[in-house]
């Protein structure tokens, strides 16, 4: 029914990733019961990735029940989650990790007890799972380290201030790791400063506005998504229009962004895709069928020269589209 | 007789000269903060100029602007011997609730922007009022605590707004909200700033000179006197409540105004914690029945300093908490220790 | 008049004290109602692997809200709870690491990780209790402090990223050995239980606590050492939430610089749920551990019913606040 | 019991302002009130008489709208009110002073006075016309009391004149006084009767509750016994003696009011020199109490004589000065401390500092003793040494009920301070600081009380007692300090004792500085 597949993509399986397509099994031979386990749903990125899961969970025709832990904080929820999906006997669960290496023990009880385990979208210790697809955020990060230096000119100076997003998560840490190592490749380009905060706008907005007093020389600003959302008004309103902003990741408000003009451009995973292609991992799981064990989105910086040739139901939701937990096999 | 009553009067003032009275009228109304900001202001000018730049200057009234306006009503809330911990999840639910409204308003009223905004801005602060009512009405009804009731209702609030949103920002609102609204400025200053002036002189003649922030007071000093004294508690009560959210809720409405879109990532735990933190270190009793919502709103502009110096000073953001704890602890024991000194001599 | 002489007891009196009794019990009969409501929607609810799944679960979040109980006995809160949470975790994966790196015997880096793990509770409860008593800081500002301090702290020592390294051992002891096939959290959390309940209600200190939490003033004049008192507690508390956090690591087997999350408000929640008052003086191991199962309960049930994560942050809501009426209302028929 | 003193029917035509018939009132397994019928005429001043815990408060409550009735008839100025509120009472002119302070402790006198009255327009407050007419109203009261101070400043005393000036504003119809004088000096209740004299000259009508007999001879036309929630009889005071009322209210016989106390001066146990404290409440004081004796200390409202033994104790910080105790210096003075040195202290204030209301009887008795061997070893309760040892103490002091399980909370005031005397019961002590020790108890448990001390004393122990009730000190003291201004102001004993003397004393200084 979807026009995603095939979907082009890296098999990472062998540790180098090699670039393939993938195609999802036509349908599941039983209604299986499927778990999907999210870190939350507060942001149109995870509402993508659970769009991907129930769309494809319908044409797989498989049931599907999705718990999201409220945040990046409640690990200890998450591990709850996972105990009650194996208690209630799933057939396969999906996660996605708030920290994959706090839910290692976990992965090792599912196997355990034979339950198989997919992850999605965010990353994993190697070879925790015997199927996961995501995008290595060190290498998001390079990603998009890369397209802020291939769209700047050759000698021009770039300060810039990361705002990867709240420390200890995990994910920002990574993000930010992998911009500074692809920025360190230009010796024009100098971080002057990282600052980490809870990823809503109105935190970052006040980061924004202080990084703007505090470092009077930034011209770039790299960071999540709402740090994006929050800087274009802040930007804005100092009248520094010389700013450049880039986003880690995607959101409706990142593409709107783009298309005005507000912003330099957003990476993006294609998380609608891999949402997709977890069910059908876990499907191939269930059924003992090959799979290839770590799949890799080809990801990308969108800028304005890129984004019409982005294949945008891969990327978000449809506006149309209002989240659903479950999805019931006919 | 009446000579001698007259004579000891005379005597025992001379002989007490209002050891704890003075003690009070100073150092318990008004506390260190007010010097301990000064010396922030006066600090942080000297290491950085940046820092009383008008742009910095801006940033940081704004920021104070939406802490004030929700700590006023928290402080309310305390003072009757309450708790609010649901505000921050009003500012997210107003803040969507407001954006949705300016959506589905401006779809059927294309152009009519004035009607749009103030349906928008009614239906924000009335959601905000709706929890507030729910809050004050189990308190006072149920009589449960104001911090379990409250603890409820925040999950079930942050649960709507979630649930009207799907955690995507809500756009559509008109443009001349945001721009005539949230982000213009009138004679070089923002209109949060206004706002949150307005609240303040409303709420400091609240307390002072109207009879609901007298009964406030009463009730929280001690609700079986005042009872007893014929104070009908329950609806002030349910006052202190309803204000608390109707502030939250103006607070998430400026907030959507300045950034554009409504968002149920507004507010949150952060903004709950911050604005108990500024009634309290502004010197109001979790015990109910003392404080003053013009040294909360010094206390709102020195936790926004707080955090605007140690960005400006290009601390590491991880330790920045670290400062942050410490210097909170030690203002309020500074300004315990303080008062404990001064009552004794 | 309350001190008449005990005349015999009438049927009425018997059905009324059937009913008081009733009542007393009135949550736990709630959480049995609870759990045989849902066991109708699903009946995976009631099935060994999910009750034994529940009470482990319950078991983190019982020993979090006995925590918190021992601070809220004395009219106090711990905010930072979940943050010392986080930086215990950090802190003693941190040593184990170490350990593991320096070529130490098993023994020794388990030994390493909880003397690091207890040494981080500590002073994070020293540091509460000695600012709430000696300093006169209300508990809300000293323990926001010490949330911010804590948050600093294990942020910064584990550069924002899960700590790896945990020896085996560590889980296997903590987390996944057993005694007679009940899972280690539960064994830890029902001894700890018995423990801190005998302490509570047999020592000197657990009397002194609940004379505390009363009365304060009539504490001090009865020449209790009130002060000292409070630091030990906030030390209890810490020490508490320190063991939570390495049974914690040890169930992710990492040191996680998020673990401790929103469990603050939790486990007051949880404590609160289960009837310990806010006001100082009642509570105890009984109502921290009613409360814990009251919340796991519900959300395991929830998520079993298949409901969605908002309409289950609105109905907790609703529970959260219903509990504490039924408990109103229980206090008020006795 | 049949005295000549029985009333007949209230003369008809005079309807009397207030008539009560057949209250009840039931709270929670306590039947406080149980028809009881009252009236009050205007002009008169009607004593509430009983033990503690007769109803006597929960009576005036429903007089006063607190609580409503469950079931009987309630008449003012002839008229039957249903569903009277707090406000509505006000209303109607009738104004209760209670015994459990209706202030708010963070609000200054003033606005305590005019709360839930204040002077507004729309809902603005009008703070000059408040300030002017409670300036008025204390000057006319003749009250030593500045309306701009926050009442939890206050002593108890002057935050008794703040409740009775509070009830005195605006019109009154009915005041209802109970215990008015519990914290009250000479000089204040002096005041409060004159006032009492005014008002019934202007028709007022008064209900008065005392545990004092002397005032109850002084003002009292008519006096109700309650007993157990039960309206016993109704009196005319002039023609009824003190003996015929404590038996009505009692059921029992009580002869003395005070006992006599054989006093046997032995070596000074406490012996105090140049003690100044802090807060300047108590400056250079020289004083001794010795064992086998009872010391007492008399002096106006705020002179410092609780700071006294609450420093020696520990309580308020010291600045200058030596306190011995049986001969040894002791120095920084603490609760802890003091109680390991034979010394213990009953506070006046027995909710706010004395006990721990919710929990049971046995752990506020042995409170003090949680150190010793007795209650627990190791750290470790000894329940059941405990319970015999409170159980023994309590069966000594005649606790009423005798279950000591039972929370503290919900006993009568005079239990209340016998549990607090059982705790020197459960240790070694050889000084005691008694602090008002029969502030709102009935006679019955204040001779128990007195009863008490007189077995200390036999047994060689220092007694101090504090009281602002003249006869008390006066009565139970071998030696008499009285204390002015946070100084001694004189030490009398022997036939120099006497009430003359004292209220001297009190004045001397007034006299002094008038004469200057
Ligand atoms: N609010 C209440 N709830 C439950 N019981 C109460 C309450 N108020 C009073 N009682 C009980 O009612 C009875 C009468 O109490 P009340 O206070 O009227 O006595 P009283 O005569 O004023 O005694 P006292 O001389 O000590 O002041 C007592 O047994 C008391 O414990
Ligand atoms: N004229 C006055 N007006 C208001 N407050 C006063 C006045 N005189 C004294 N006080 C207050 O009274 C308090 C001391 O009184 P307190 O009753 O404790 O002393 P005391 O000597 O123990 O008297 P008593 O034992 O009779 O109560 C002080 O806090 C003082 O500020
Ligand atoms: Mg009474
Ligand atoms: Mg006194």
């Amino acid at each position: 029914e979807t026009k995603w597949f095939p979907m082009k993509i890296y098999d990472s399986s062998s540790g180098t990733p090699t670039p393939a397509e993938y195609t999802p099994l036509a349908k599941a031979e039983k209604p299986y019961n499927i778990c999907v386990l999210f870190p939350h749903m507060k942001d149109s990125f995870w509402v993508a990735v659970a769009y991907g899961i129930a769309t494809q969970a319908a044409t797989s025709n498989v049931n599907m029940n999705l718990y999201e832990a409220g945040g990046y904080e409640n690990l200890p929820k998450q591990l709850s989650q996972f105990d009650d999906c194996m208690a209630a006997k799933a057939d396969a669960i999906i996660v996605g990790a708030i920290s994959g290496a706090g839910l290692m023990k976990k992965f090792e009880e599912a196997k355990a007890k034979g339950i198989p385990v997919v992850g999605v979208t965010n990353p994993l210790p190697p070879n925790a799972l015997p199927a996961a697809n995501y995008v290595d955020f060190v290498a998001m990060g390079e990603v998009t380290g890369e397209g802020l230096l291939a769209q700047s000119k050759p000698d021009e100076e770039l300060n810039i201030v990361t705002f990867p997003g709240p420390a200890g998560s995990g994910w920002a840490e990574s993000f930010n790791e992998g911009f500074k190592k692809a920025v360190a490749k230009n010796p024009k380009a100098k971080i002057l400063g990282e600052k980490f905060g809870d990823s809503g706008v109105a935190v970052q907005l006040q980061l924004i506005q202080d990084a703007l007093q505090a470092y009077p020389s930034m011209n770039v600003i790299w960071g999540s998504a709402p740090t994006a959302e929050a800087a274009i008004g802040a930007v804005a309103e100092a009248g520094r229009t010389d700013i450049k902003v880039i986003s880690s990741y995607e959101n409706q408000a990142m593409l709107d962004a783009l298309n005005r003009g507000d912003i330099l451009a957003f990476a993006t995973q294609y998380p609608v895709g891999e949402g997709a292609i977890a069910i059908d991992q876990a499907i191939r799981l269930i059924e003992k069928k090959p799979v290839t064990a770590l799949v890799q989105p080809v990801a990308a910086v969108i800028d304005k020269t890129t984004v019409p040739k982005l294949q945008m139901d891969l990327v978000l939701a449809p506006a149309s589209w209002s989240p659903v937990y479950s999805v019931k096999a006919k | 007789m009446n000579a001698h009553a007259s004579s000891t009067n005379a005597a025992s003032l001379a002989a007490r000269p209002g050891i704890t009275a003075s003690g009070r009228s100073l150092l318990g109304r008004i506390g260190f903060l007010p010097a301990l900001l000064i010396l922030v202001v006066v600090g942080m000018s000297a290491v950085d100029p940046q820092f009383y730049g008008p742009i910095n200057i801006l940033n940081i009234l704004r920021n104070a602007s939406f802490l004030t306006i929700v700590a006023c009503g928290q402080a309310l809330v305390i003072i009757a011997g309450g708790f609010d911990l649901s505000v921050g999840a009003v500012v997210a639910l107003a803040s969507v609730v407001t954006a949705k409204t300016m959506g589905m308003l401006a779809a059927a009223f294309p152009g009519n922007d004035a009607l749009v905004i103030a349906g928008g801005v009614a239906a924000g602060l009335g959601s905000g009022a709706a929890v507030g009512l729910v809050n004050g009405l189990c308190v006072a009804r149920l009589k449960v605590s104001g911090f379990v009731v409250t603890l409820g209702t925040m999950s079930a609030t942050a649960g709507v707004a979630l649930m009207i949103t799907s955690g995507i920002p809500v756009y559509g609102m008109p443009q001349s909200f945001v721009r005539e609204f949230g982000r213009a400025q009138f004679f070089g200053l923002p209109t949060a700033i206004y706002v949150a002036l307005i609240v303040l002189l409303v709420m400091v003649f609240v307390q002072r000179r109207t009879l609901f922030g007298r009964y406030v007071y009463a009730i929280g000093g001690n609700a079986d006197a005042a009872i007893v004294s014929g104070v009908g508690i329950r609806r002030h009560l349910v006052g202190t409540y309803v204000l608390s959210g109707v502030l939250a809720a103006l607070a998430g409405i400026l907030l959507t105004a300045q950034v554009g879109s409504g968002q149920a990532s507004f507010g949150g735990d952060r903004m709950m914690l911050q604005s108990i933190a500024a009634a309290v270190i502004g010197g109001v009793s979790l015990r109910g029945g003392v404080g003053r919502v013009e040294i909360v709103a010094v206390s709102a502009l020195f936790l926004t300093i707080l955090g605007n110096a140690l960005n400006l000073l290009h601390i590491d953001s991880r330790l920045q908490p670290v400062f942050l704890g410490v210097i909170m602890v030690a203002a309020v024991a500074l300004d315990e220790l303080g008062r404990r000194r001064k009552a004794r001599v | 008049m309350s001190d008449v002489s005990p005349s015999l007891p009438s049927p009425a009196d018997r059905r009324s004290a059937l009913s008081a009794l009733l009542w007393q019990a009135a949550l736990p009969i709630a959480l049995i109602m609870l759990l045989l409501g849902f066991a109708a929607v699903d009946s995976a609810v009631l099935t060994p692997g999910n009750l034994v799944n529940i009470a482990q679960q319950a078991s983190y979040l019982a020993l979090f809200a006995m925590a918190q109980t021992v601070v809220i006995l004395t009219r106090g809160f711990d905010l930072a709870l979940g943050p010392t949470v986080s930086m215990v975790s950090v802190g003693a994966a941190l040593a184990m690491a170490a350990g593991v790196a320096g070529g130490q015997e098993p023994g020794t880096v388990l030994l390493m990780g909880l003397a690091a793990g207890f040494a981080l509770g500590a002073a994070c409860g020293v540091f509460n209790g000695v600012v709430v008593a000696y300093l006169g800081v209300s508990p809300f500002v000293a323990t926001l402090g010490s949330y911010n301090i804590a948050i600093g702290v294990a942020t910064t020592i584990s550069a924002g990223r899960p700590v790896q390294g945990v020896p085996d051992l560590f889980s296997q002891l903590l987390y996944g050995g057993s005694l007679f096939g009940v899972p280690a959290a539960i064994v830890i959390a029902v001894l700890v239980g018995i423990g801190l309940h005998l302490l509570l209600t047999r020592t000197v200190y657990g009397r002194s606590l609940y004379v505390i939490g009363t009365n304060p003033r009539a504490a001090a004049v009865a020449g209790l050492p009130v002060k000292r008192l409070l630091v030990a507690t906030y030390m209890l508390c810490s020490s508490l939430a320190a063991l939570g956090a390495l049974m914690m690591t040890a169930r992710t087997g990492s040191g996680e610089p998020n673990l401790g999350g929103s469990l603050s408000l939790q486990a007051i929640a949880a404590a609160v749920v289960g009837g310990t008052s806010l006001a100082g003086g009642r509570g105890g191991v009984g109502t921290a551990v009613v409360g814990a199962l009251f919340v796991t309960i519900l959300s395991n049930g929830m998520n079993l019913a298949r409901i969605d994560g908002y309409v289950q942050m609105v109905v907790l809501g609703a529970i959260v606040i219903a509990g504490v009426v039924l408990d109103r209302l229980r206090l008020e028929r006795r | 019991m049949n005295t000549s003193a029985e009333i007949q029917q209230a003369a008809p035509g005079a309807a009397p302002l207030l008539e009560l018939k057949g209250i009840s009132k039931r709270f929670t397994g306590v039947r406080a009130l149980d028809h009881v019928d009252l009236d009050v005429r205007a002009g008169e001043l009607h004593v509430l008489f009983g033990e503690n815990g007769a109803g006597k408060s929960t009576l005036i409550n429903v007089i006063s709208g607190t609580f409503p009735p469950d079931e009987g008839s309630f008449r003012f100025d002839g008229e039957e009110i249903r569903h009277l509120s707090p406000q509505r009472a006000r209303a109607i002119g009738i104004s209760p002073v209670f015994q459990e302070f209706s202030l708010v402790p963070s609000l200054t006198v003033e606005e305590n006075l005019f709360l839930g009255r204040e002077i507004s327009a729309g809902g603005v407050l009008r703070a000059g016309a408040m300030r002017k007419k409670a300036r008025a109203l204390i000057d006319e009261l003749g009250f030593d009391l500045d309306p701009g101070r926050r009442v939890d400043d206050l002593s108890r005393a002057h935050q008794q004149m703040a409740e009775i000036a509070k009830a005195l504003l605006g019109k009154v119809r009915l005041l209802i006084l109970d215990e008015p004088t519990a914290s009250l000096t000479e000089r204040e209740t002096g005041r409060l009767f004159e006032l009492i004299a005014k008002l019934k000259a202007q028709g007022v009508g008064l209900i008065y509750v005392s545990h004092r007999m002397r005032e109850i001879r002084a003002l009292a036309d008519r006096v109700t016994v309650l007993r157990d929630g039960r309206h016993i009889r109704t009196l005319d005071a002039a023609r009824v003696t003190d003996g015929e009322l404590v038996e009505l209210m009692t059921g029992r016989r009580i002869d003395v009011l005070f006992p006599a106390i054989p006093h046997a001066p032995a070596e000074v146990a406490v012996d105090v020199e140049g003690l100044t404290l802090a807060d300047g409440s108590v400056k250079d004081v020289n004083f001794h109490a010795r064992a086998g004796e009872i010391t007492g200390i008399a002096g106006l409202v705020g002179c410092g004589k609780s700071e006294l033994v609450r420093a020696i104790y520990g309580l308020e910080p010291v600045v200058a000065g030596t306190v011995r105790i049986n001969g040894t210096p002791y120095d920084a003075p603490a609760p802890r401390a003091s109680l390991k040195r034979g010394v213990a202290y009953f506070p006046a204030n027995r909710v706010a500092e004395g006990l721990a209301l919710s929990r049971p009887i046995r752990e506020n008795a042995s409170m003090t003793a949680l150190d010793l061997p007795a209650v627990a070893r190791f750290g470790l309760l000894r329940q059941g040494s405990e319970r015999s040892l409170v159980g023994a103490a309590m069966e000594r002091l005649k606790l009423r009920p005798p279950n000591i399980e039972r929370p503290a909370g919900a006993l009568s005031g005079g239990n209340r301070q016998k549990v607090m005397l059982g705790r020197a019961l459960t240790r070694d002590l050889s000084v005691f600081l008694f602090d008002e020790p029969s502030v709102g108890i009935d006679v019955g448990a204040k001779l128990e009380v007195y009863e008490f001390m007189k077995q200390l004393v036999e047994a060689g122990a220092a007694v101090i007692v504090v009281s602002s009730e003249l006869p008390e000190v006066l009565a139970l003291s071998n030696r008499l300090y009285v204390m002015h201004h946070g100084r001694i102001a004189a030490e009398l004993a022997g036939p120099e004792k006497t009430e003359q003397n004292v209220l001297a004393s009190f004045f001397k200084e007034h006299l002094a500085t008038e004469a200057a």
